[in-house]
């Protein structure tokens, strides 16, 4: 059914409609409205035969949907940046021990300094977590993940995070088909677990292994997101079937046919990216875009495919590898290696900074032009990063960098709107 | 497990591959202590063996268990000393277990109820002669009857019970016990011949027929003292006053008596005397703690009335008044004269110094040892003389029922032997459950039952049996509190407090094993062990 | 307690069995059929008292809960010497997290037994108590505070053994640990520091909180077997003596469990919705220098360089558990 | 694609009316793309949310940087930022105030827009008057429905139904209607001047 209504609220009722048994929920923004929804949802009936736990951290919160998964409930939670940090141990727990737990981040960046707003430093960090990694470019694409994702996970006994832009995409009211239950349920059967906590069958799940066999569980682990690697295009394929919708799968190009300059991206800011290349393809300018829906599985040979007849390619991404540049970039640059494609880094969007159609216009031309420096930081303020580095080398107690920035750039510490 | 997670997923209890038995450096192994009680019966009782059937209540099998080494529980219960009590650990904790006490509620209850003894081995062919019914040859009797061996008792006196009757007093053992404990050993087809007076023992054996003997005489015959004494004073032995109680004829004393000794004959006699309304006074030349009898039967005779002069020797005896002595005690703790006189009124006295033997049935028995008035025995109570045994007060040993009685079982055992061509092995002593065996932890705290007692009154003017015995629940109590040192009494502590489940617990009666291939030998179970019946010993590495 | 109705038997009352009691009322640990819920060949060191605790404790849970148990357990001691690959000691349907974790992972497993009906079936957590008074408490207080339908144990052994005997905030005042040395004015762990965790588990207004000790067997079972019976959230803190930490002879480790109750050290009672409802009294009470001195991480207050000013305070502390809980005979508890 | 931005202060409801409108363009078959400026959520603090409205699909994610249209919720917010910034010169203004642009200082600053494209709008009186609280945002979201005709007041209708029921919906709808017959009335009136 059609709706105007708020992400977070569509990805909830996505999530009811896959029937979760336990739901843990620890609040932290953008993720808020995602869990309070489902609680509702629970606690009025809505959302039958369900347990909703309010858990007092978003470790426990983890920790919790292990336990529950490991008893052989369908288990979900969300949660963002300090918060997926916080649960770190736990996150790497649960993949280890090979638990379908469908987690929603609504990323966010990284504090300090506290910042919360959107950029994908919080999921990236968990690259080699174990964990698989969708990104949603839009509301409708984060309801339609969710219910592939717990397909996903429980078809291969392994977690799944789905991640959509926190604020841009969780805070937005936008039109969103929500399926139907029985579509959902056609598409997702009950969770059958591939082992389960029960007296009937003991197992002792997490045991300590040692040299002899940790390689190989690390392997087998690789295997299986390998194995996603094929599942998740045959699960988009199904969807599809189902509920006649294009969503999900493991890439996804746009105008990319004859492009000469590739734009590399994740998440919503495809959406402007896309707006801009049709402007600029309206200028004669052959740009296509490759958006990146599976990050973990990285898509090497689909993301090869889809960049190998250009010239040059960009990556964009919100996440910066402090002290060495691009995450996802280095990722695709390792999909193209020997083709001797050039590639740029774009950082940008870092903290929420807006990333305006106009500052794209210009990346993407001179990318085009390839007069783009290998690491570019999209309208990044020179001005007071340089004068803070000057003051640095003066002044080894040269105070608080946030405040003299702000003092450089002539605002009160009450924040511009934008 | 196949289709489960590899390496982090394990199937349950497969630790068992394990075998950490190889980390042991020393193994624990059971083993069986023997119980003080034990070990200081003179009976040879397995004290702690027919206190454990007590323990769950099963009176008939402790009572079996108990008459396997005994045939006189309810008389032992009230006469015997209880060495047991003395030696037993539970001393050391808080009080005694009241065995004694125990063993006379199982005899009583054996009487009330008719238990019979089992019934004898197959017959041997054999026959054997006892000479004397007192408790040794009783015992003997008792032992070599159910051994399958023809038995004939003959006595010189009139009743059978030897010195149980003739020199215990009834209030400490009423006659309806002993005839009733000496009617049982007579049911498993003991001959008894009273009033039959063996003179010359191989003859009696030729007559007969037996093919051994067992002579238990006892000692009948009152020590005199050299006392000077005018014609009319009345001097007589204990030993007679108390063997003339049991007649028709009560003897003439007179109402000031004096009981002249220390022993438990002298109060006897004090006690028996005061209950026929005279007041007896004992004289002993040493002091109390001094005295060779048993200091709560001096407290009873006291509170009874009866007056005691310690540190006192009788210098004369006149008709009517005697003069006494005072004694102090020199650096040794021997008496020694001080000059001081006293006298006091006495119509009688009554000697109670100790008593002889009647060795004459054995004048010109060839191969004899006689020395201080008493057989010579080997160890297996066979005197110098093939065949002929003997036991009780006639050979050396401490003079009391128990004793007889143990002497009665040891001599038949090796009677038994002898016939059968062989000699009988006692089995090896285990070596002994003490105080620092034990884990005293896990017995609760539970003081000794008091036996009932006759109320005074009655004491002194009536031969009403004084001490009373237990009912069911206090000898129940008794019985429990039995700390069951140096064997298993199945606490199942070694199979609990076993961090490595390796104790297999075998079932009710049948103990426990170490799982030695997992033991890892933390020794746990030896300190846990509350009757330190396991040891630690070390691996052979 | 309830449990103390068998005092009429004399012989091993406080044994583990009692050939004299009624069936129904024998421990568990006597049963021939008992669950060993910790098979053999487990790589704990000579005489633990966790892989002990442990068995007493899980084999009690199972017995009430007719074999319907799962646990969750927290890193350390009793999770690595129990499933080291590819061998695991536990019975029980079993599952190890994270250190910190195990009372949320609880948590989950009875939300998920709730939400699937199976109502039968009852989860327990447990942890030393470095994962339950530390790492772990977090999660602790959350599972409280929720009242969810766990019975957490922690087996205090009184620091972190698994890594080689550190401080733990259970860690008694002037003990020797690899991280509070016997040296300068104070040698040992501080006074004045630490956590009552089963106080605060009883702040938290839960239905069931107990101690026990290794070396009261029938208290345990007692209070593991109640503990099974109520739902909700319930703790049960079991003292549980380390010979490897505790410098002590493998043998003594009931005995030094023994030694801490009679001397008033580890006060063992119970509580319901935060009161206290029962107590286990001292049968005989002995100075703390009975408990300390067999201890080699209490060495350095005796000998040469005693420190008889540390014992006096360690007595006094003994002093005041006896005195709050009233723990001797004649005390009102 | 018409691009609205609403000010306000925390507690006005200025998110609320963001997606209230997106929902009404919804309802008029339209795409719509409501967000707020992912400020902190404390009362009384400067809010902002946006608004797209389109006849396709909207791809767009940045800010709005260049409105199309001004709703502001508090006129107090005039003196501490510039509510303003990068509004078209078509752009259309509805504030919130019983005062006129000139009466408030905002004249010279009214020459510069079309006269037609700007209207003030007591609304939080109305608010009072019809729902009992000082909540601005429905009446000046059917007042923007009179003054720019980008939506009609009955999608306004259908969005306040949507968004609340009983009383508070009805008390909204009335006080929508009474604003959007206000506004309507002003620009009448101001276009016979």
């Amino acid at each position: 059914m059609l709706k105007q209504t708020e992400g977070s609220k569509a990805v909830a009722e996505a999530i009811a409609l896959c029937r979760p048994e336990v739901i843990c929920a620890y609040p932290i923004s953008p993720q808020t409205h995602i869990v309070e929804a489902l609680g509702e949802m629970v606690k009025s009936g809505e959302l039958p035969k369900c347990e909703f736990i309010n858990v007092e951290s978003e470790f426990a919160a983890m920790s919790v949907a292990i336990g529950s998964s490991a008893a052989g409930a369908r288990s979900y939670t969300a949660t963002a940046s300090q918060g997926l940090l916080f649960m770190v141990e736990a996150v790497y727990n649960a993949s280890g021990l090979g638990l379908p737990i469908v987690m929603t981040v609504a990323n966010r960046a990284i504090g300090a300094p506290i910042n919360i707003w959107n950029d994908h430093s919080d999921s990236l960090s968990q690259r080699d977590s174990g964990w698989m990694q969708l990104f949603a470019e839009t509301n409708q694409e984060a309801v339609d993940l969710h219910i592939q994702a717990f397909k996903l996970a429980e078809e291969l006994s392994m977690p799944i995070m789905v991640c959509m832009d926190g604020f841009i995409l969780t805070h937005a009211f936008e039109r969103v088909d929500i399926p139907s239950q029985e579509q959902v349920d056609a598409y997702l059967p009950p969770f059958d677990p591939r082992q389960m906590l029960d007296p009937a069958e003991p197992i002792s799940i997490g045991a300590m292994v040692g040299p002899e066999a940790f390689m190989e569980v690390k392997y087998l682990a690789h295997a299986k997101q390998l194995q996603a690697l094929e599942l998740i295009p045959q699960l988009a394929a199904e969807f599809k079937q189902t509920f006649g919708r294009d969503s999900g799968g493991l890439v996804r190009t746009y105008r990319a046919d004859d492009a000469e300059t590739m734009i590399v991206a994740m998440g919503s800011v495809l959406g402007t990216i896309k707006d801009v290349v049709d402007e600029m393809r309206e200028q004669g300018h052959k740009v296509g875009v490759l958006g990146i829906i599976s990050y973990r599985p990285f898509p090497l040979q689909q993301v090869r495919e889809a960049l190998v007849n250009c010239k040059r390619f960009l990556v964009l991404e919100k996440s910066l590898a402090v002290g060495m540049g691009g995450i996802v970039a280095t990722d695709v640059r390792m999909a193209v290696r020997g083709t001797g494609l050039k590639g740029y880094t774009a950082i940008a969007g870092l903290g929420g900074r807006p990333i305006p159609k106009t500052s794209l216009h210009k990346l993407f031309l001179e990318a085009e032009q390839e007069s783009l420096e290998p690491v570019t930081f999209v309208d990044l303020d020179w001005d007071a990063v340089n004068k803070q580095l000057e003051r640095e080398r003066q002044n080894r107690h040269s105070g608080p960098i946030a405040e003299n920035m702000l003092h450089d750039k002539g605002m009160s510490t009450a924040a511009k709107f934008g | 497990m196949a289709n489960k997670p590899f390496a982090i997923t394990l199937k349950p209890g497969t630790s068992l591959n394990n075998l950490t038995g190889s980390w042991r450096t020393a193994r624990p192994v059971y083993l069986d202590r023997l119980p003080p009680c034990n070990n200081a019966c003179p009976a040879g009782e397995d004290i702690q063996g027919w206190l454990f059937h007590a323990e769950s209540g099963d009176y008939e099998q402790a009572w079996r268990a108990l008459v396997e080494n005994n045939p006189l529980p309810a008389v032992m219960g009230r006469v015997c000393y209880h060495p047991c009590e003395s030696a037993c650990n539970r001393g050391q904790l808080d009080s005694s277990v009241g065995i004694n006490s125990v063993e006379r509620f199982l005899g009583d209850e054996a009487i009330r109820r008719g238990w019979k003894f089992a019934a004898a081995a197959a017959a041997s062919g054999k026959k054997v002669l006892v000479v004397g019914a007192g408790p040794s040859g009783l015992s003997a009797a008792y032992h070599l009857a159910r051994m399958g061996h023809k038995v004939e008792i003959q006595e010189a006196g009139p009743l059978a019970g030897g010195m149980m009757r003739f020199g215990i007093p009834k209030y400490r053992l009423p006659r309806e016990v002993l005839d009733a404990e000496v009617q049982r050993i007579l049911d498993l087809g003991v001959t008894l011949k009273l009033n039959c007076k063996v003179a010359h023992i191989e003859q009696s054996m030729q007559d007969g027929g037996f093919d051994a003997a067992f002579l238990a005489v006892g000692a009948h015959i009152g020590k005199r003292a050299m006392i000077p004494a005018g014609d009319a004073a009345h001097i007589v032995d204990a030993v007679s006053v108390l063997r003339s109680m049991e007649g028709e004829d009560k003897p003439m004393l007179g109402r000031k008596v004096v009981v002249y000794g220390g022993g438990n004959t002298a109060v006897d006699v004090a006690r028996t005397v005061k209950r026929m309304g005279a007041e007896p006074i004992i004289v002993y030349r040493r002091t109390r703690d001094k005295a060779p009898a048993h200091d709560f039967e001096i407290e009873e005779a006291l509170q009874e009335g009866v007056m005691i002069k310690w540190l006192s020797t009788i210098k004369q005896a006149g008709d009517s008044s005697i003069t006494i002595e005072k004694m102090a005690l020199d650096d040794k703790g021997f008496p020694q004269p001080t000059g001081e006189f006293e006298t006091l009124e006495a119509d009688s006295v009554v000697l109670a110094l100790g008593q002889d033997v009647d060795l004459s049935l054995l004048d010109g028995l060839p191969g004899l040892e006689i020395k201080n008035g008493t057989v010579q025995v080997a160890p297996n109570m066979m005197t110098g003389h093939a065949g002929i045994f003997a036991g009780g007060d006639m050979v050396p040993s401490e003079r009391t029922v128990t004793v007889a009685v143990g002497h009665g079982k040891k001599a038949a055992r090796n009677i038994d032997a002898w016939l059968r061509g062989t000699a009988y092995q006692p089995a090896p002593k285990h070596e002994l459950a003490e105080a620092g065996n034990l884990n005293t932890w896990y017995y609760s705290d539970a003081d000794k039952t008091v036996r009932p007692m006759l109320d005074i009154i009655r004491r002194q003017t009536s031969f009403d049996e004084v001490q009373g015995g237990l009912d069911e629940t206090t000898a129940l109590f008794e019985a429990r509190r039995c700390l069951s040192c140096g064997n298993c009494f199945e606490c199942d502590n070694c199979y609990g407090v076993c961090p490595d489940n390796a104790v297999i617990k075998l079932g009710p009666g049948k103990r426990f094993e170490f799982k030695y291939d997992y033991c890892k030998g933390c020794g746990l179970c030896v300190a846990e062990c509350p009757c330190g019946a396991i040891k630690m010993v070390p691996e052979d590495i | 307690m309830g449990f103390q109705t068998v005092k009429f038997y004399q012989t091993g009352t406080f044994t583990v069995g009692n050939r004299l009691l009624a069936p129904d009322e024998r421990s568990v640990q006597a049963g021939e059929m008992r669950s060993n819920s910790i098979s053999s060949g487990h790589r704990a060191c000579q005489g633990c008292g966790e892989a002990l605790g442990a068995r007493y404790a899980i084999d009690a849970a199972m017995a009430e809960s007719n074999g319907q148990l799962i646990a969750a357990n927290a890193t350390g001691c009793l999770e690595v010497f129990s499933t080291p690959y590819p061998e695991s000691s536990w019975q029980v349907p079993w599952i190890h997290s994270l250190f910190g974790n195990a009372p949320a992972v609880a948590t989950g497993i009875a939300a998920a037994l709730k939400v699937k009906g199976k109502h039968d079936v009852r989860v327990v957590a447990q942890g030393g108590d470095g994962g339950t008074t530390d790492i772990g408490f977090g999660c602790l207080s959350g599972m409280f505070e929720r009242n969810d339908d766990v019975l957490y144990i922690c087996y205090d052994n009184e620091a972190y053994m698994n890594t080689g005997v550190q401080r733990s905030s259970a860690t008694p005042p002037a003990a020797r640990t690899a991280t509070t040395m016997p040296v300068g004015n104070e040698p040992g762990n501080v006074f004045g520091q630490g956590k009552n965790l089963p106080e605060i588990a009883m702040a938290h207004g839960i239905p069931y909180v107990a101690t026990a000790t290794v070396a009261d067997l029938r208290d345990l079972e007692y209070k593991v077997r109640k503990a099974m019976k109520i739902r909700g959230a319930r703790y049960i803190q079991i003292f549980v003596p380390c010979p490897l930490g505790w410098g002590t002879a493998s043998d003594a480790t009931i005995l030094m469990a023994r030694l801490a109750k009679e001397t008033g050290t580890f006060p063992v009672f119970e509580a319901e919705y935060g009161e206290v409802t029962g107590v286990l009294k001292i049968r005989n009470k002995l100075p703390v220098e009975e408990y300390l001195k067999p201890q080699k991480r209490f060495a350095h207050l005796f000998g040469k360089h005693a420190h008889p000013e540390m014992i006096a305070r360690l007595q006094a502390i003994a002093d005041r558990n006896i005195r709050k809980y009233g723990l001797l005979q004649d005390q009102e508890s | 694609m018409f691009e609205v931005r609403i000010h306000g202060r925390g507690g006005q409801g200025v998110v609320t009316a963001t997606e209230m409108l997106s929902v009404a363009a919804f309802e008029e078959g339209r795409h719509a793309q409501a967000f707020p400026s992912f400020g902190s959520e404390r009362t009384g603090a400067p809010v902002v949310a946006f608004c797209r409205i389109d006849d396709k699909e909207i791809r767009l994610r940045e800010p709005i940087m260049q409105p199309d249209a001004l709703i502001i919720q508090d006129p107090t917010l005039l003196h501490q930022i510039n509510v303003f910034a990068g509004l078209k010169p078509e752009g259309y203004v509805l504030l919130n105030t019983h005062h006129s642009f000139e009466s408030i200082g905002l004249g010279d600053f009214a020459k510069t827009l079309r006269p037609e494209r700007l209207c003030t709008l007591p609304a939080t009186e109305l608010g009072l008057k019809h729902v009992g609280r000082p909540i601005p945002n429905v009446p000046l979201l059917a007042g923007f429905a009179a003054l720019s005709g980008i939506i009609r007041l009955e999608s306004v209708i259908k969005a306040i139904n949507e968004k609340f029921s009983g009383k508070v919906a009805e008390g909204n709808v009335n006080a929508a209607t009474e604003a959007y017959a206000l506004v309507k009335k002003e620009m009448e009136e101001r276009a016979h001047a």
